[in-house]
């Protein structure tokens, strides 16, 4: 069993192999370049499940304590820097995610790309996007899981700004890499004040009580080191997993193609930034209050204000994308409140449905787009929701599994999403004990129920206003859809969105109750010995006040929408009132007020800059200068003609060629010279050694 | 157990090296200077041996690079006869010093 | 007494060959002096207590690299047939370097209290040179017959008369 | 003169460094002396006869009388011949380049004549037991090349020059195949000592390599008759190419060199065939003769050693009877495209039989060899196993060149076709 875990390094292998092939040789011919993108991953999601059965066959010890393989990278003085490989359980329940996920979207991909120009690009890229989450999620330490953050920085770049004739997906993926790099550069001095204090970055190593403890007594700048490390990690966190107020390029990201979406907010990215998150989580936890109530304190404030915004978004991926943000919202609540299982579960069971709900758009837009195309009709946005309607008859693959997504997302049970959104929701309220309003754990279990409410409206309302009722325009009426390997992607993930939720239902629940992720994944924090990873039981009225609030929300919606007229105002107008809907519909402004204070004052000054030198200061003073300079120019002039060319330049310049004429005799081309001024220096040192000792 | 010291070992290799150094400086020719190389390599195999015999007479490491050392001289005058082959037909010389063509 | 005499008549061999080698001035001696020093060595190896070795000196040395000389001075004969002097230019400043590097050399060397063992071998040196070179000297011996393979293909090719043999060098 | 005597005794006395023993006893010291000298006297002697030897049966063979007029049965003709040459003038052309002229023949004779030096005569009768007894005939094979190398050079005649560059290009030719098959014996015998391969040939043991290894035989007797330069190989001196060779310009007693270091080494070729191949001097009796009289057990040894070495000496003749020569490109073709290939092959294949008999060792020395799997079978079960393995690599290589001359077969019919289209 121990030998299938040296498996482990080759499985981002095939990925980066696929890429690499499919950049310098396949990319001629489109089929060969997806089967090659297929292949790497489908070889790489077996080389998982085998690892994953190490894994599971290696028992309690191999879950908590993990298999390792440290490959010295870097001989620092006396130590060595290892880059090396590691798998627990929390790397294999990723390991079990992400190549299902991924070849998922991939094999949709496969056709929703079909007769783009780029198509073997975009299988290059995506490619080399998996490779960076494989190599993440198998990493021990902080530098490769960097390096990897990093591919993946520069994928979601250049996937998001895919279709880069359109001047919204180029800036889009700019917006992306500079809002990421923020946070990526936050992570980064978050890696050196780490290293300068503990030398080294492996996990393991960091995770050792003592250095724990360390870091907890050690002060940066008059803080614990540990909290300013963990909030500059959390930093990097921020920007990649889009957490406020660094969300602002998650919805721009939709201008990538859906597959890519889907990746970003499933499988891949933002993913990224939890799974960094529940990594490092012993190093937020070491100093009892500081950097964890931020992470729970952000997560709260993401996870209702994304989930706001979402009810007046009328862009399908839009919502989703609002949706994804909120979700990870409560990710970030579940580990922020010390809840690691219930983060990590709804990390999990999110990629699911969510790729799904994802994938499930693209669909939709794929045929919408095909109805497009059959009615002659290209000003009318494939995308609004307002535009869509009665296409659960059209579509019922797609329908069925859209539903089985939504359900998981609003949180019914059985589906995946009741589990894992409800035991970050019964940690909160087991962390505030109560009605606490001074808990921060309170107002997060708050946020996160009044926030589930709104998720299940606006999912309500999208499956109203894209399934239900009647169609709305020509679009919708000859909406088709999709082949197969599009709908069966859609399927097999609504299978998973139904079950995974099983994988850990607390152990009271009767028959079904097992908390089995938490014996697997759940304890890999144990030997650090600064978290609470007792499981909690489940709360059985939290639970209900949970799927009542869901199902409210959920047909609550549908009612509302269900019967949407074309050109019909939202009813959410009247329900809420115009200006807090418009304040949700711009997104509570947020771009705008990044626009307006930081990026406008630089250009504001940038302009006055440029006044200042072109009108005020520096041109005149240009100008004086090179008057007088011209004037003394031509005094200088007869005096270089004299005295400069004369002696100076022409001399210097005979000196020089003289002097190089007799030096290139140094260089003669022959070997015999140079040995035999070998032999004169060694002949020299040795003299020196034999009668200079005191020299 | 033997009668011949170290020292004369070393000498010997010394003058052969030196004999070695003075034809690869001297020589016009270039295979009269890759046979002052040869020279060099057989006096360093003595050092080799004799040093291998003298401190550690149950081992054989000494002999062992000595084998590499005559290994890798035989390439290298396969090659530098090959090279040297090549520069005469190409330019009728094999005198070293009208090679220069790498000079300036 | 008798292993240094037998020394000395290996030292004649050597040295005598590599004074040879330096003085005269017909290429083709030099060649045949150099066998005669090479000769001398594999006896020396014999006093050395290295009797395969000797062997490969003789197969290696004598047997392949000098006939190769030899064989490359007959090729090029016209060569040997110049009668200007074989020395360049630098001659006077390497005979003035050799000696005093010659005597930096041994006074350097012999300054050195060497940690000389008196014990006498007791093995049989052929086994233990097999048994190292396939065992802790395995990967070295490997990559020196890649070497091997590689200088052979190489001065094939370099060799290779291209202008008769494929003509799309013109 | 007392020196030199204590010198020459030193020398016997440390002969360890030439692999014998260190307690060498002083029977041992005489049996060495004795071998010293046939090396060295009667080798060349033989010489004598061999011409003779050579002249009759050739001329047997092409249905002539042979010399007959010398002595009883031309038996004096070979002296006075021998006569003739040494009194010959010696000749040296003006041109030649005398030092190396005239190093080169006795260079070429001693090489010859060193390679008795390892040839066990009969038990205990060897000039010395080298520990690296095959390679060292390797080794002084070079000087050999050497000689022939500055006589074809010195002699500044375009035909010396040429049958030097041909005598050089074959013998190295040919000395790979002959290694590689010197080297199969050494990996079946475990050792490169020539007693030892002698021993190893015991019935006990296994009997003649002849029988276990034909194929690897043939491999050797041919690359060692090209070696010599013997017919069918004696392109070296075709007369009708080159005149004679690298040796043209020689004469008198420096060309009776050339002659002594050909014949001698053929009989030096034969003997190590014999050696190598046929018991050396192994015959009925012997051990058991040796075991209560050293002396008888010796005087047996030699004739049956003289017998074997005597038969492959007539085949040599036979060969040079009856072969045409080959051609200078396809001897080389012969060599590098035929004997080098079929020599490794089958050194790999004897080596995968060997380790499959390997018989579990382990010595003092700090490393053990594992038995085989098969060794509990003996040297005969060796033997059968080689043989079969021998015989395979025969059929292989007869498989691979039938279809090679078939290809090339049909080719030169096409190549006719198109000609005559």
């Amino acid at each position: 069993m121990e030998q299938l875990f040296s498996l482990t390094p080759l499985i981002p292998v095939f990925p980066l192999l696929a890429f690499a092939i499919i950049v310098l040789w396949a990319n001629k011919s489109n089929k060969l370049s997806a089967g090659l993108a297929i292949a790497g991953i489908a070889t790489s999601a077996v080389i998982s499940w085998l690892v994953i059965f190490a894994t599971l066959a290696g028992g309690h010890h191999v879950q908590v304590e993990g298999w390792s393989l440290p490959v010295p990278w870097l001989p620092t003085g006396t130590t060595v820097f290892n880059l090396g490989f590691a798998v627990d359980g929390f790397t294999a329940a990723m390991l079990f995610m992400v190549p299902i996920v991924s070849s998922l979207i991939f094999i949709y991909a496969s056709e929703y790309m079909e007769g783009d120009p780029r198509y073997a690009r975009f299988f290059a890229y995506v490619s080399l996007f998996v490779f960076g989450m494989l190599t993440l999620v198998v990493a021990d330490n902080l530098l490769l899981l960097f390096i990897s953050w990093e591919i993946m920085g520069l994928c979601s770049y250049l996937l998001i700004g895919f279709w880069f004739e359109k001047d919204s997906a180029k800036k889009a993926g700019l917006k992306a890499f500079l809002t990421t790099r923020i946070g990526d550069v936050l992570l980064f001095a978050g890696m050196l004040f780490l290293y300068s204090k503990t030398g080294t970055l492996t996990f393991r190593q960091i995770f050792e009580p003592e250095v724990l403890h360390e870091l907890a007594n050690a002060t940066i700048w008059g803080m614990p080191a540990s909290v300013l490390i963990s909030l500059l990690i959390f930093g990097g966190a921020v920007g990649k997993s889009a957490q406020f107020p660094l969300h602002v390029w998650l919805p721009d990201a939709m201008e990538g193609p859906t597959p890519v979406s889907a990746m970003i907010h499933a499988a891949t990215m933002v993913s990224a930034g939890v799974y960094l998150v529940a990594r490092m989580l012993p190093l937020f936890a070491v100093v009892p209050v500081g950097a964890l109530q931020w992470v729970a304190i952000i997560g709260a404030i993401t996870a209702f204000f994304g989930a706001t915004i979402g009810i007046a978004q009328n862009d399908i991926k839009r919502v989703l994308a609002y949706s994804t943000i909120s979700q990870l919202g409560y990710m970030m609540i579940g580990l922020g409140l010390g809840g690691f299982l219930a983060g990590i579960f709804h990390l999990l069971t999110h990629s699911f449905f969510k790729a799904l709900l994802f994938l499930g758009s693209g669909s939709v837009i794929h045929a919408m787009e095909h109805g497009a195309h059959h009615v002659g009709d290209h000003h009318t946005d494939p995308q609004d929701m307002m535009n869509m309607g009665g296409l659960a008859k059209r579509m019922q693959k797609t329908y069925i599994a859209y539903m089985a997504g939504t359900l998981a997302l609003v949180g019914i049970v059985p589906f995946a999403g009741f589990f894992s959104k409800d035991e970050i929701l019964a940690d909160a309220w087991h962390k505030a004990g109560g009605f606490n309003f001074g808990s921060v754990a309170f107002w997060a279990w708050l946020a996160g129920t009044l926030g589930a409410f709104v998720t299940a409206l606006y999912m309500g309302r999208q499956i109203g206003l894209v399934f239900l009722g009647k169609p709305r325009t020509g679009l919708s009426e000859h909406a088709v859809e999709p082949g197969k390997r599009m709908t069966y992607p859609l399927l097999v993930l609504g299978f998973f969105a139904l079950i995974l939720g099983f994988a850990n239902v607390p152990e009271n629940v009767p028959l079904i109750g097992n908390g089995w992720l938490h014996h697997f994944a759940g304890m890999i924090h144990e030997s650090a010995g600064v978290l609470d990873l007792e499981a909690l039981p489940l709360n059985w009225g939290l639970a209900a006040v949970a799927t009542l609030i869901g199902l409210t929300g959920f047909l609550g919606g549908i009612a509302l929408y269900r019967g949407q007229q074309a050109g019909q105002e939202d009813p959410m107008v009247k329900l809420l009132g115009r200006p807090l809907f418009t304040l949700l519909k711009n997104k509570y402004y947020v771009d705008e007020f990044y626009f307006a204070v930081i990026i406008n004052p630089v250009i504001k000054l940038a302009d006055l800059a440029a006044k200042f030198d072109y009108d005020w200061v520096i041109n005149p003073i240009v100008n004086f200068v090179g008057n007088t300079g011209r004037w003394l120019a031509d005094v200088s002039a007869e005096f270089d003609r004299v005295v400069v060319d004369g002696l100076g330049v022409l001399g210097t310049a005979r000196f020089f060629k003289w002097m190089g004429k007799e030096l290139r005799y140094t260089q003669t081309g022959q070997a015999q010279n140079y040995l035999l001024v070998i032999a004169l220096v060694s002949l020299s040192l040795v003299g020196v050694y034999l009668f200079g000792v005191g020299f | 157990m033997t009668a011949i010291p170290l020292s004369w070992w070393v000498s010997v290799a010394t003058a052969l090296f030196v004999i070695g150094l003075y034809a690869t400086l001297t020589r016009k020719n270039a295979i009269a200077v890759l046979i002052g190389l040869e020279l060099m390599l057989n006096s360093a195999n003595i050092n080799f041996v004799a040093f291998n015999r003298y401190t550690t007479p149950n081992q054989v490491g000494g002999q062992i690079f000595a084998v590499f050392v005559i290994a890798i001289a035989a390439a290298e005058a396969a090659v530098a006869l090959a090279i040297i082959i090549a520069t005469y037909r190409r330019s009728a010389t094999v005198d070293v010093e009208d090679i220069d063509s790498m000079k300036f | 007494m008798a292993e240094q005499i037998v020394f000395f008549i290996f030292t004649i061999l050597v040295l005598g060959g590599g004074i040879g080698i330096i003085s005269t001035k017909n290429l083709y001696y030099s060649a045949l002096f150099l066998s005669m020093t090479l000769s001398g060595m594999a006896g020396y190896f014999v006093l050395l207590n290295a009797g395969f070795l000797a062997a490969v000196q003789v197969v290696v040395y004598v047997g392949a690299i000098a006939i190769l000389i030899l064989f490359a001075i007959m090729l090029s004969r016209r060569m040997m047939t110049s009668s200007e002097p074989q020395t360049n230019r630098q001659t006077w400043l390497a005979a003035i370097v050799s000696p005093l590097l010659f005597i930096a050399i041994l006074v350097l060397v012999l300054q050195v209290n060497w940690p000389v063992s008196s014990a006498a071998p007791t093995g049989d040196a052929l086994i233990l040179l097999g048994m190292s070179f396939l065992g802790s000297y395995v990967i070295p011996f490997e990559v020196i017959s890649v070497l091997l393979l590689v200088a052979l293909v190489g001065a094939i090719i370099l060799a290779r008369d291209t202008h008769t043999d494929t003509g799309r060098e013109q | 003169m007392e020196q030199l005597i204590n010198w020459l005794a030193n020398i016997l006395e440390n002969t360890s460094w030439w692999g014998l023993p260190a307690d060498v006893s002083a029977a041992v010291i005489v049996w060495s002396v004795y071998g010293f000298i046939l090396a060295l006297v009667v080798a060349p002697m033989a010489m004598i006869v061999l011409t003779w030897l050579e002249r009759k049966i050739i001329a047997r063979i092409q249905d002539r009388i042979g010399p007959n007029r010398a002595g009883p049965f031309g038996l004096l003709q070979a002296v006075a011949d021998a006569i003739k040459m040494l009194t010959k003038e010696d000749t040296t052309p003006a041109g030649a380049d005398r030092v190396p002229f005239n190093i080169g023949p006795g260079l070429a004779a001693v090489a010859a004549i060193l390679i008795y030096a390892v040839i066990p005569v009969a038990p205990g009768i060897v000039g010395t037991d080298l520990n690296i007894g095959i390679f060292y005939i390797v080794a002084v094979g070079s000087f050999g090349v050497l000689g022939i190398l500055m006589a074809g050079w010195s002699s500044n005649n375009k035909y010396a020059l040429l049958g030097a560059f041909r005598a050089v290009s074959q013998l190295v030719s040919y000395e790979i195949p002959m290694v590689l098959s010197l080297i199969t014996i050494a990996v079946v015998a475990g050792s490169m000592s020539t007693v030892t391969i002698v021993d190893k040939q015991s019935w006990v043991n296994g009997g003649w390599y002849l029988i276990a290894m034909p194929v690897t035989f043939l491999l050797f007797f041919l690359s060692s008759v090209a070696e010599v330069g013997r017919s069918p190989f004696d392109l070296l001196e075709a007369d009708s190419e080159i005149v004679a060779g690298f040796h043209v310009e020689y004469s008198g007693l420096k060309f009776g060199l050339f002659m002594i270091a050909e014949y001698v080494h053929a009989l030096a070729v034969a003997a190590l065939t014999a050696t190598l191949f046929l018991g050396g001097w192994h015959g009925p009796f012997v051990t058991q003769l040796t075991a209560s009289s050293p002396v008888a057990g010796a005087i047996l040894g030699h004739i049956y050693f003289l017998l074997k070495v005597g038969v492959i000496v007539f085949i040599l003749m036979w060969f040079r009877g009856t072969l045409p020569r080959f051609r200078i490109d396809q001897l080389l073709d012969f060599g590098w495209k035929f004997m080098t290939p079929v020599a490794l092959l089958n050194l790999l294949v004897t080596a995968f039989v060997v380790k499959l008999f390997q018989p579990g060792v382990s010595t003092g020395m700090g490393y053990a060899i594992s038995a085989g799997p098969l060794a509990s079978f003996g040297g005969v079960g060796q033997t059968i196993a080689l043989l079969i393995a021998n015989l395979l690599v025969a059929f292989l290589v007869s498989l691979a060149v039938r279809a090679f001359a078939r290809r090339s077969k049909a080719q030169a019919l096409r190549a006719v076709a198109a000609v005559e289209n």
